[in-house]
């Protein structure tokens, strides 16, 4: 339990670059690329969490109850909206191209350009 | 009463008992993730993406982030996975 | 290069990457035991400080409030973005005109379906608002409650048909609504700098009792503009989206 | 306390935010949409110049929400600035600003998107600069990266920027998720963001393990070395900075580049400089990258015709150049470097902003235009001479000052021959100068020779000489646009050029491109549809002449001679896909849906959908899109012609008048059009077979022709001798007049008609008896071909 999360991350993140790396339809790189940033926010979470430690919420909990590291918690949140903003972009993209130059494998793509 | 959607529960939970439940969903997340990339069919990898978004979900769980759960579930599990078919739907209308 | 050769050169640099990255890993304390000082200092001071009792909202509308104003404006000029790549191009037509005149707006739904997202579009509603307003207390925010929100719309158009939906929501006018979201976050953080305080200082009553819906200044109010924010956001990524599937069909004459 | 450190992010995003909230009123005042954003630039730019004079005096720091620190520990954003930041933010939004007031003229139409995107783009390059905080600096990085891409591909109907913007977000955000691992990796180990604080701990913690401080460090560096397009992470920069619109690209080069090799700069003597250690290693890391890149990027420019992509590449030369700059990691090199950089983002701002006057006056002027147009321009020759002037780093600009250091500082360290290789990059700089000057002002760049391969572009409806020009230079037709347009002016056939898909040769003179298009040979998939006629050829019994049938006709028209190689669309597989495709896929009107359906796999069933008139067809598509696309062309024109609404009111199905009018079309001539159709409903309505000869011949694909008594009794879907009512689809495409006719007939209780002499004279009637005599008529003049009812 030592290092198995973060291994679990490091994995995810090597899936999602061979995913990237030899797709050949766009929208199935695109959600490769949501796998690689998913490694980042099991990575985040994973740093701050606390052994037996509760949610950082003190509404029914007394104020110096050990609870795990909100910070990472909130860069997660902001990576999640990221993501969300990012893929909207690369989708609209891929649409474009798909119409621009009927193709959606990125390897063609490359070579049509022009 | 800390609202619908407060998740205290696990603070109860003994720890070796998290440890193998973390476990558990772990190497569930390290499958989905492999079985995400290794779906070529891009609608298929849609519902596939869903099903990994969910288990990630789970996973924050576990580690005491019911913020970051909620945000998975509402953009991981759902908002993007639709995203992800209109973008299709529009590719293959042209395509079919 | 071809596809086989990409693979390997792939191979074997990712697996440099991995063997790298994992060396790096084996630096870090062991997992649980996270050292702190950042987040242990904020779960003491943060409830006391802003009166609200979920730290992270705290975290991510005060303390680190200045990373969610980029964070929105990410979203926003995303949104500007979508609509600018996939706005109408020369040659494309509208299909709307057509299937107007055959009395047949895009897609039809059934009934089934029909009723039930009809049925729930009130309690979504109901759920985002409750969600978007509860970031002080409880695991929620603007961004989950947004979102929520957002897929309200997408029930009206599930029930009600593509039409309807951009009735409801025209694109000027979301593209307003994100605007104010965005903006208005930004003009909350402002409104201290007028006092002479530092940007996005807290300068609203916190109220006394952690936890009270009332509590907590400006967090409150920043959420519910980046609820706002992040449902005209989707809504008009959505939009964008399901005029291209529905609507715009290429001219070959 | 220095409120004007907020304010210098706050103000560009809330009038991004403002200008897209009053966008349907600044639709109408476009200009006062540009002073806005003009406004905006200009004033965070004099409030960074005055920052940085302050910071003269020493650093600031703002703390955001007024968190101090405590303890020393940092709980709140903090912007820490010193001059370099602060100087390095004013050259953004100096460029930025001159950016807007090039767009004032630059685009004839603008949304107010790209005054939004251009003030987040500034926002986000400002606060990357001045941000202490290791994952507010991330947060800036991406608003930075998210409003490039969407700005690169802000003309999405040309090819080149989507793939640009593609190639440069996907690699970007790859680049940013390894630069979140490394975040994770520093905070998991240290529990502090704020940069100098992390600094401060990794030179406290002697034992921090290095293994997780050097992946952190070459994580984040990978993120920074892909935006700074250091080889070998350089091959998205062209793509995505040739195509940008020139104001994008100005600040693309300009500055965001830079920015890149600023971060590198601040998290390396912010964060790791002194906790890190292998210093000799980081230098001559950075070292050998930056020479390699700045010796590839020079050898690109040798290459490049494309004037964007050449100062792209001349780009990339000079990023090296910076890295070696910063590789010394003393005090010296990165003040070489700064002043370098800011040499260098407005000499290379001037040189792409010349580069977009000239486009833009060929663009606007080109109805006039004449040779010599360089010299016209005697402004934009004088500022682009200085600035390749610049760029090859002569006395007295900045850039000469900035690389003086630099190699001052190499020989320092006594490696004489780093300013051997220095010298290489300037002559390749001297280079790209000369020829910028050659392609820009001099004589015509264009091809010679008999060019390489043919191949099919696509002239859009309504595209100018000039954007015609474009295509044919992004095909590799011809050199430069600007040669076409040439060409173009010096022949006036160019006028006639009509929409549609060309047969054109890769490589060839420019002149012989005009000729080419001009030349009615070269056009290819024109489709020419008559009235009339029905889907398969048919054959006249009598003269065994035959007329091609519509799959014959598209067949034809796809067909292309591609380098003696001739391709066409095969007749039988358009048949097939008639026969077997979907009714979605061949965009069957919802009207149609159903008697297409009933007929089942016999291509038969799309007889009729297809309207007569003048089609491009892609030559390239396949056989499905092709009748989709003429199957939907047809829907539209029936819509439009009011097809439905006038069968709502008779109380027929569209499809039904349409086989009444393919009916009319071909028993009788346009005069008689209205009457036909009358007599057609008449019968219809009084439960009369219609008797018409043409439905007998329509299956057995013959034309004016007598039909036999064997012919007559035979059933088929068609033959409405054996079955009451309209046959089961229409049997040829029917022209307007009948169409028309069949929606409007002429009033009138006619039951027979008989065509009675040479001129075409038709009798009609309602009495059986004064039908016969009516046909005693015609036999007596000889015009009876076919039997009359």
């Amino acid at each position: 339990m030592h290092i198995f999360p973060f291994l679990v991350v490091v994995w995810i993140l090597a899936v999602g670059l061979y995913g990237v790396v030899t797709s050949r339809h766009l929208v199935h790189q695109i959600v490769c690329l949501i796998v690689v940033q998913s490694s980042t926010y099991v990575l985040l979470l994973a740093v701050g969490y606390v052994t037996g430690a509760v949610a950082p919420y003190f509404y029914d909990v007394p104020v110096h109850t050990p609870a795990v590291d909100p910070v990472v918690q909130a860069l997660a949140l902001t990576d999640v909206v990221v993501e969300g903003a990012v893929t909207a972009l690369l989708l609209a993209f891929a649409i474009q191209a798909h119409k621009r130059f009927g193709t959606l494998d990125p390897q063609e793509l490359a070579d049509l350009k022009g | 009463m800390t609202g619908v959607l407060a998740v205290h529960t696990a603070y109860s939970v003994p720890v070796p008992l998290m440890d193998a439940l973390q476990i558990t969903v772990l190497v569930l997340v390290a499958a989905g993730a492999t079985a995400v990339v290794l779906t070529r069919q891009p609608v298929r990898q849609v519902i596939v993406l869903s099903g990994y978004g969910l288990l990630l979900a789970i996973l924050f769980m576990t580690f005491q982030a019911p913020d970051v759960t909620l945000s998975e579930l509402t953009v991981g599990a759902v908002a993007l996975p639709l995203l992800l078919l209109l973008a299709l739907a529009k590719v293959r209308k042209k395509e079919e | 290069m071809t596809p086989a050769a990409r693979r390997w050169a792939f191979l074997i640099a990712g697996a440099g990457l991995v063997a790298f990255y994992v060396w790096g890993l084996t630096g870090l304390p062991g997992f649980g035991q996270y050292p702190g000082p950042y987040g242990f200092i904020l779960n003491d001071v943060a409830v006391g400080q802003t009166k609200a009792t979920a730290v992270v909202s705290a975290i991510n509308f005060e303390y680190r409030g200045f990373d969610t104003v980029g964070e929105e404006f990410i979203l926003f000029v995303a949104a500007a973005g979508v609509s600018t790549v996939l706005r109408h191009l020369r040659g494309e037509r509208d299909r709307s005109t057509l299937d107007e005149a055959l009395g047949r707006d895009a897609l039809p739904t059934s009934d089934a379906v029909r009723m039930v997202a009809l049925i729930f579009i009130g309690p979504t509603v109901v759920i985002a608002w409750y969600l978007a307003l509860h970031a002080q207390t409880s695991p929620s925010g603007g961004f989950q409650g947004g979102v929520v929100l957002a897929t309200a719309f997408i029930l009206i158009y599930l029930s009600g048909q593509f039409l309807v939906f951009k009735r409801v929501s025209p694109v000027a006018i979301t593209d307003a609504v994100e605007a104010v979201g965005a903006g208005g976050f930004a003009c909350v953080g402002l409104s201290a700098v007028l006092l002479g305080l530092p940007y996005l200082t807290n300068d609203l009553s916190l109220g006394h009792t952690p936890g009270a819906i009332d509590s907590s200044g400006t967090i409150a109010l920043i959420s519910f503009f980046v609820g706002l924010e992040v449902a005209a956001a989707f809504v008009l990524i959505v939009g964008e989206l399901l005029e291209q599937t529905l609507l715009i069909r290429q001219e070959d004459r | 306390m220095d409120q004007l450190l907020a304010l210098v992010v706050v103000i560009p995003l809330l009038c991004a935010a403002g200008v897209s909230a009053l966008t349907p009123v600044f639709r109408s005042h476009r200009r006062a949409l540009d002073t806005v954003a003009i406004a905006a630039a200009a004033c965070v730019t004099v409030l960074l110049v005055v920052i940085t004079v302050r910071t003269a005096h020493g650093p600031q720091v703002y703390w955001f929400a007024g968190f101090r620190p405590r303890h020393g520990i940092a709980i709140g954003i903090d912007f820490a600035v010193d001059p370099l930041s602060a100087g390095l933010a004013s050259l953004a939004a100096l460029l930025v600003t001159a950016a807007m007031i090039f767009s004032w003229r630059y685009f004839e139409r603008v949304a107010s998107y790209f005054h939004a995107m251009m003030l987040t783009f500034l926002a986000g390059m400002v606060g990357f600069c001045l941000t202490g905080d290791i994952f507010d600096l991330f947060v800036w990085f991406e608003l930075m990266g998210v409003s490039a891409y969407a700005l690169t591909a802000y003309r999405p109907e040309e090819r080149a920027p989507i793939q640009g913007a593609l190639n440069f977000a996907i690699t970007n955000s790859i680049g940013a998720y390894l630069w979140l691992s490394g975040i994770g990796l520093i905070y998991g180990r240290t529990g502090a963001l704020n940069m100098a604080q992390i600094g401060q701990y990794l030179i406290r913690h002697r034992n921090t393990p290095s293994s997780l401080v050097v992946v952190a460090f070459v994580l984040i560096l990978m993120a920074l070395l892909i935006k700074s397009a250091i080889v070998p992470f350089h091959f998205w920069l062209a793509d995505a900075h040739a195509v940008a619109p020139t104001p994008v690209c100005v600040l693309f080069s300009g500055v965001m580049v830079e920015l890149g090799l600023y971060g590198i700069a601040r998290i390396y003597w912010s964060m790791f400089g002194a906790g890190l250690g292998h210093r000799t290693v980081i230098a001559h890391l950075f070292l050998v990258l930056g020479l390699l890149t700045a010796v590839v990027g020079a050898l690109f420019c040798f290459r490049e015709r494309h004037i964007k992509r050449l100062l792209a590449f001349s780009t990339i030369s000079h990023a090296g150049m910076f890295l070696v700059g910063l590789s010394w990691l003393t005090p010296l090199g990165l003040a070489g470097a700064a002043v370098y950089v800011l040499g260098h983002g407005l000499v290379k701002a001037a040189l792409f902003l010349c580069v977009g006057i000239v486009l833009h006056r060929l663009r606007s002027v080109n109805e006039t235009w004449l040779h010599g147009r360089g010299r016209r321009l005697p402004v934009t020759g004088v500022v682009f001479t200085l600035a390749a002037l610049g760029l090859a780093d002569l006395p007295p600009f900045a850039t000469y000052l900035g690389k003086g250091w630099i190699e001052d500082t190499s020989s320092a360290h006594g490696m004489t021959w780093v300013i051997a290789l220095l010298v290489v990059v300037v002559l390749g700089a001297v280079f790209v100068g000369s020829k910028l000057w050659h392609s820009m002002f001099g004589s015509d760049d264009d091809y010679t020779g008999t060019g390489k391969r043919d191949i099919v572009i696509q002239i859009q409806a309504g595209d100018s000489t000039t954007m015609v020009g474009e295509t044919l230079h992004n095909q590799g037709v011809v050199a430069t646009v600007r040669a076409f347009v040439n060409a173009a002016h010096g022949n006036s056939k160019i006028n006639s050029i009509q929409p549609g898909y060309y047969r054109m040769r890769t490589e060839i003179p420019a002149a012989n491109a005009v000729e080419r298009l001009a030349d009615p040979n070269s056009r290819v998939g024109r489709l020419v549809i008559p009235e009339g006629r029905q889907l398969d050829d048919t054959t006249d019994m009598k003269t065994n002449v035959v007329t091609p049938g519509i799959l014959t006709l598209i067949s034809r028209s796809t067909c292309v001679d591609l380098d003696g190689d001739r391709r066409c669309v095969a007749a039988d597989d358009l048949r097939a896909a008639a026969t077997n495709s979907t009714t979605t896929a061949l965009s069957v009107p919802p009207w149609a849906i159903q008697p297409v359906t009933e007929l089942g796999n016999d291509h038969r069933r799309i007889e009729g959908l297809i309207a007569p008139g003048t089609f491009n067809v892609d030559p390239s598509a396949a056989p499905q899109d092709i009748l989709a696309n003429l199957i939907s062309a047809g829907a539209v024109e029936y819509m439009q012609s009011g097809l439905v609404d006038t069968a709502q009111n008779m109380k027929l199905s569209p499809y039904d008048i349409l086989v009444v009018a393919s009916l009319v079309q071909q028993e009788s001539k346009s005069q008689d059009f209205p009457k036909v159709a009358q007599v057609i409903y008449n019968r219809l309505n009084a439960h009369h077979t219609l008797e018409f000869d043409s439905t007998v011949n329509y299956p057995l694909d013959r034309r004016e022709v007598a039909t036999s008594d064997a012919d007559r009794a035979q059933k088929t879907a068609w033959n409405t001798y054996v079955s009451q009512g309209l046959p089961a689809t229409a049997i040829c495409s029917p022209g307007v007049d009948a169409l028309r006719a069949a929606e409007h007939p002429e009033p009138g209780d006619w039951l027979y008609f008989v065509t009675i002499d040479a001129m075409g004279t038709t009798l009609f009637t309602k009495d059986y008896k004064q039908h016969l005599a009516n046909i005693e008529l015609a036999k007596h003049n000889g015009v009876l071909d076919s039997t009359p009812r």
